[in-house]
């Protein structure tokens, strides 16, 4: 890997590398708020939260207890999937709003808890993290969470996440124990925040509080819902678009952020459902390969 | 339109988009490896590190200024060495992502020889490590924690230091003033006031002060009441506050309200002209801060940049406008020393500054490349203008 | 001290009640988290503060000429922002387009007026009247009766009159009160007046009794007015006042008598526990499920 | 003893009796229906059946197990498959995956075994694959089977539904007005089907629905509601003649 990461540096420069590297962070952190918002319907605005988590318990790990690389990211995904369990629980009482609530009230607690957080340097930061996370390395990490997503997404787990989302009572009604799956798909997207905050911090060096504010989940949320919700293509799209669109609108300046609200505004008008949100590879064939002859209005 | 052309267009309009990425990603990467600018141009570029949006705009956009001033004076003049400057100026919005980003594409992609900023000490780091790898120079101005120059060779500040200064403001406090009892505000979420807050206070219980209320506040909050209501009630005979100067007016202006008397003193995130125009009566004589660079009583050189940074811009300087145009020139100055810009050579330089006579102040590079600036002047507000009250030497040793 | 304490609670939590019950209004309606809600409160505090500096009107001049702005403002948001998209897809989708006008909204207001914070004119002579041991400013209690004002008025409006009966038929059942012949568009566009003139109401007195307002202001203010809308029951009219009082004294007492450090994590944590044991909010209605 | 015994149920909502003291004995592999008029409380009653509400008082007791206050989704493991009377389907799911989706109560492969494409998950991916598409093709879905399910019309979503319900392998089926909205062709082929699914399948059947032809037809015992006291029980022969019934829901006809 470190080959591979040494050639990719002498042809593509340091930042575009970056920006990949952060697309693949994002990727890996979006499609957990995909697996419990997109695709089981529970609105978590928090998801910075459980990024701060995986962050800070990857990076102590790593300095303090000199674990080794992978040590830390698993260490920081399983503290991050912990928390997204007791977060998880209140879902047994609450819905749509309420949970949103919460939500944000637990990352609050969170990012206030690491400003007090004399280990973790309070509101300067920890730094002096070290550099561990390469451009092969996210990508080799995307790309298996990518398709682990794909596998459970469609076992007999992922299809009633969907079918919680579409409809709570007919699952119940088909056996499924909602309360359950509703905190498992709060873990598993919990894990996979925590698992791209370890790879954050060890690829920045350095972690604030600050870095994972309200401002932050909300991006994540973007992220699915602007890819569409429950795709894992659309998620991805979602993700590349929205890492890549503050760069490109660099060379607007400070009007860089009335162009970015104004985009995501005028994208939900002209797509609704996000932009991959209701497409699918079954529909494409048919449209694509079908033989029969359609007129453009029907 | 019909379902089917939207659709098609929406698959066109993606393929667009991934197609644009991976142009972007192809395209000029050829000479990545070909660092010296000498050979590419007469242009040479500086890098601007600082927040132009979000809630820390406040000292990138002063700072901004300063820089953009600085390069402009200094082309009139001939440039460095013959070469134009020319100033990039993203903008970072505080963020660590994004000044890890910008700090990246500043080296590869607009080549600049150094870096300008930025403010806060943990942007700095992860600019700093950024700019240590790649080999390009970093000058911070504003970051007043520990670890920063301790990233490498090429990364400097030139700000003063807290642990200078704020021990000899406490001890011109409890020595001078004689106040012994103190309250001690510290705005949580700002690293500079985290910082600033143990410094002082260890300096108070060296110097045989009592603490008797510590508290906290955050930044872009407007409501202070209950802090205020308890320091009212805590005996202090002054408030220490170390965050920035928006909150320190503001704090003040509910002091003002709830009916009593009380002195803040803190450091030099305090200098700022809002402080005056928010605070107003509730400022007056009644904020102390110390800082490198003042306004009141100017040397030549302060004097000069004063009215020159007051003809362009219409408004007063702060010290960020200050402390980037003098990273500018020190630029200036060493590179013409090195007679190279190339950031190898003229690092070198950098860290033998001696005595520089800028408009924040006089600044060395000591031996363990941090800055001392000497003296520390101690300003308070009189008629809504900063006005010095008195110049500490500071004690190095 | 408790009481000084508490009536600065109550003062804080006047200016989230008059937010919480904007956002409450357009949730009851349309489901919809507005989160450009916060926006329009800063909005409103910019317009207010024109409005005094530059033309030099009376304060409560002033304030009425910032309500109107801002009703318009906020209708202008609806028509753009969210009509276009409601009843076609989820709500998230009108969540983000939220999200993208509350981005939009802070940052015009950033370039406008820069990033720094403006002082808001001092409008009067404060008073501050000694009562026992309790110190109460002129301004506090001018605050405390605006927003007691408003908040009547606001019952009243939505109890009595025609439109209101409108609204609360359409939070009752949107589809069902559309057959009975009500303009859902006209009331919804309503109630988007109604609510953001209350949030600039909220955002001119914070203004006159903080001395201080600044772009970003809104973010904070909009998720601590949503938290306390959701606290006293979202949709809940009285629910909204009573939720932001609460959480008003409940930060302030949290600030006075445990940590100031802890500040939100105080207020998110009880919001939080209460939430867990009572999850329709203080003032909500228990929903049975239905099958 | 029959499959499913309910013995004085009674519920109540805020002072509200939706039921009152109702009895019912359903014997096994019967086509057991319930009638009667708006509000009487059937489907309140099949809720109390397959757990959404836990009785005030009294007993349902299923295969001899008590089964009030159990959570829905055991009663639904326990083998008591249902439809609903607004059709509940999985909208944005395939036709395929919402009868996979009710195959969840009967399989069991965990998340771990999913990531990791265990066989046992595989193995057992495949059979209710192919169950599922039997299903469908009992129901003339298969054609279908990878639209959205909200996609169909509302006969076939009525049919889905109730293959989705068999997905459970149940022993006792709970149809809630299954003919509502059909046509009157539709509405045989439906008692076919019903008839069909009781033979093939070895089921018990409760149903719920306003159509008297479609009761009297298909089912061998019925019971009367009204107003949330059973008023009548037995074949429909005997409840087409009781008095209290002609007077209380079948008063126009006589």
């Amino acid at each position: 890997m470190n080959i591979m990461d040494a050639l990719l540096s002498q042809y593509i420069d340091a930042y575009y590398l970056h920006i990949m590297v952060l697309i693949g962070i994002n990727i890996i952190l979006a499609l957990g708020l995909n697996i419990t918002t997109g695709v089981t319907g529970q609105l978590s605005m928090g998801h910075a939260g459980f990024m701060s988590i995986g962050a800070y318990t990857a990076a102590i790990l790593s300095i303090h207890m000199g674990l080794p690389f992978w040590g830390s990211l698993l260490g920081g995904a399983t503290a991050a999937a912990g928390f997204g369990f007791l977060l998880g629980l209140p879902t047994l009482r609450l819905e749509g709003d309420y949970l949103a609530m919460i939500t944000i009230g637990f990352a609050e607690i969170i990012r206030v808890f690491f400003l007090n957080f004399e280990p973790g340097g309070k509101a300067l930061g920890l730094s002096g993290i070290p550099e561990h996370t390469t451009f092969s390395v996210v990508w080799m990490i995307a790309i298996v969470v990518i398709v682990l997503n794909v596998k459970l997404l469609h076992s007999r787990i992922g299809r009633s996440f969907y079918a919680i989302r579409e409809n709570e009572i007919a699952a119940e009604a088909a056996g499924i124990n909602t309360t359950r799956l509703k905190v498992l798909s709060f873990m598993v997207g919990a894990f996979l925040a925590g698992l791209g905050g370890g790879l954050y911090a060890h690829y920045m060096t350095y972690i604030a509080p600050q870095d994972f504010g309200f401002m932050k989940s909300i991006e994540f949320l973007n992220m699915v819902v602007l890819g569409g919700m429950g795709s894992i293509p659309g998620t991805i799209l979602g993700t590349v678009v929205l890492t890549l669109a503050p760069e490109m609108l660099r060379i607007v300046a400070e009007y860089r952020l009335l162009f970015y609200g104004a985009m995501l505004v005028i994208l939900m008008i002209f797509r609704p459902n996000g932009l991959l949100g209701d497409v699918r590879w079954y529909d494409i064939k048919k449209r694509w390969f079908s033989k029969e002859v359609k007129t453009w209005e029907s | 339109m019909s379902s089917k052309l939207k659709f098609r267009l929406a698959l066109v309009l993606c393929c667009v988009m991934m197609m644009s990425i991976f142009a972007g990603c192809g395209g000029e990467k050829s000479d990545v490896d070909d660092q010296s600018i000498q050979a590419s141009g007469e242009v040479i570029k500086l890098g601007f590190l600082g927040a132009l949006t979000g809630s820390v705009a406040n000292y990138g956009i002063p700072g901004k200024k300063g820089m953009e001033m600085a390069i402009e004076e200094i082309n009139a003049n001939g440039g460095i060495l013959r070469h134009q400057v020319e100033g990039v100026y993203d903008d970072n919005k505080g963020d660590n992502s994004e000044i890890s980003a910008i700090a990246r594409k500043y080296i590869t992609r607009d080549k600049v020889v150094a870096m300008v900023g930025d403010p806060c000490t943990g942007l700095t780091q992860v600019a700093g490590k950024i700019a240590q790898e790649n080999e390009v120079v970093i000058l911070s101005a504003g970051a007043t924690s520990p670890g920063v120059v301790e990233i490498g060779d090429y990364v400097f500040r030139n700000t003063l230091l807290d642990k200078f200064a704020a021990p000899a403001v406490v001890d011109w406090m409890i020595n001078d003033k004689g106040w012994t009892d103190f309250a001690v505000i510290t705005c949580m979420d700002l690293g500079y006031s985290t910082g600033l807050t143990p410094v002082f206070e260890e300096a108070i219980e060296a110097n045989g002060g009592n603490i008797v209320l510590e508290d906290s506040i955050n930044q872009g909050e407007t409501d202070f009441t209950a802090q205020v209501t308890k320091l009212k009630n805590a005996g202090a005979d002054v408030l220490v506050f170390t965050g920035y100067y928006t909150e320190a007016a503001l704090i003040m202006n509910e002091v003002q309200k709830q009916n009593f008397d009380m002195v803040l003193v803190g450091g030099d995130g305090l200098y700022g002209p809002d402080l005056a125009a928010l605070g107003q009566s509730a400022v007056e004589e009644k904020v102390i801060f110390y800082c490198g660079f003042s306004s009141d009583q100017p040397s030549d050189e302060t004097a000069a940049f004063l009215e020159a940074y007051r003809a362009k811009y219409n408004e007063e300087p702060d010290m960020f406008s200050a402390q980037y145009y003098d990273a500018v020139y020190i630029l200036k100055k060493v590179m013409e020393d090195a007679n190279s810009v190339d950031p190898k050579v003229f690092k070198n330089e950098l860290a033998k500054l001696t005595d520089y006579p800028g408009v924040s102040g006089n600044t060395t590079i000591g031996p363990d490349r941090e800055p001392i600036k000497s003296p520390v002047c101690l300003i308070t507000i009189k008629d809504g203008q900063f006005a010095i009250l008195e110049k500490i030497p500071v004690n190095v040793e | 001290m408790f009481i000084e304490q508490l009536v600065n609670g109550l003062t804080l939590g006047s200016t989230y009640a008059l937010i919480a019950l904007g956002y409450t209004m357009v949730y009851g309606i349309i489901q919809l988290i507005n989160f450009a809600h916060g926006e329009i409160y800063m909005f409103g505090a910019f317009a207010g503060l024109l409005l005094v500096s530059v033309f030099g009107l009376n304060i409560f001049v002033a304030l009425i000429g910032a309500m109107v702005f801002c009703m318009f403002l906020g209708m202008l948001i609806e028509r753009i922002a969210y009509r276009p998209i409601r009843g076609k897809s989820s709500r998230l989708s009108a969540l983000i387009s939220a999200i993208g006008v509350s981005i939009f909204l802070s940052t015009l207001m950033a370039l406008i007026r820069g990033t720094n914070t403006t002082r808001y004119p001092e409008i009067m002579k404060i008073h501050t009247y000694h009562l026992g041991s309790l110190d109460l400013s002129s301004l506090q209690i001018i605050i405390l009766v605006v927003s007691a004002l408003l908040m009547v008025g606001l019952q009243l409006l939505i109890q009595k009159t025609r439109i209101g009966k409108a609204m609360r038929a359409c939070s009752q059942d949107l589809e069902a009160a559309s057959l009975m012949g009500i303009n859902a568009n006209r009331v919804i566009s309503y109630t988007f007046a109604i609510g953001s003139a209350l949030a600039a109401a909220g955002g001119v007195m914070v203004g006159v009794y903080y001395n201080a307002v600044w772009p970003y202001m809104g973010t904070m203010a909009g998720l601590k007015a949503f938290a306390a809308a959701v606290l006293g029951g979202i949709g809940s009219i009285p629910g909204a006042m009573i939720g932001g009082l609460t959480l008003g004294v409940l930060e302030i007492l949290g600030v006075a008598y445990l940590s100031s450090s802890y500040k939100d994590a105080i207020a998110f944590g009880i919001l939080i526990l209460v939430l867990i044991l009572r999850p329709q909010g203080i003032m909500g209605k228990k929903i049975t499920k239905k099958v | 003893m029959g499959i499913l015994t309910l013995e004085g149920v009674s519920q109540e909502f805020g002072g509200l009796l939706a039921l009152d003291d109702v009895s019912l004995d359903v014997e096994n592999e019967k086509i057991f229906g319930i009638i009667g008029p708006n509000g009487a409380g059937k489907t309140t009653l099949f809720n109390i059946i397959t757990g959404i509400y836990t009785p005030t008082s009294g007993k349902v007791k299923y295969q001899g197990h008590q089964i009030n206050g159990v959570p829905p989704y055991d009663v639904a493991r326990m083998g008591i498959g249902r439809t609903f009377q607004n059709i509940r389907l999985f909208n944005k799911l395939s036709v395929l995956d919402n009868v996979k989706v009710g195959c969840h109560g009967v399989t069991k492969a965990g998340i771990l075994s999913a990531l990791f494409g265990l066989p046992g998950e595989r193995l057992e991916e495949k059979e209710i694959t192919l169950r599922s598409c039997k299903l469908l093709e009992m129901v003339d879905l298969y054609e279908k089977r990878m639209e959205y399910a909200d996609n169909l019309s509302y006969g076939e979503q009525r049919k889905l539904e109730i293959a989705r319900a068999l997905a459970l392998k149940p022993a006792l089926l709970l149809l809630d007005e299954p003919a509502a909205g059909m046509n009157a062709s539709e509405k045989v082929s439906l008692m076919t089907f019903i008839k069909e699914i009781r033979n093939n399948e070895n089921l018990t059947i409760l149903l719920v629905e306003h159509d008297m032809n479609v009761v009297m037809n298909i089912c061998e015992q019925i019971a009367v509601l009204d107003y949330g006291r059973k008023i009548a029980d037995g074949p429909p022969e005997q409840v087409k003649n009781d008095e209290k019934v002609i007077q209380s829901y079948l008063g126009v006809e006589a």
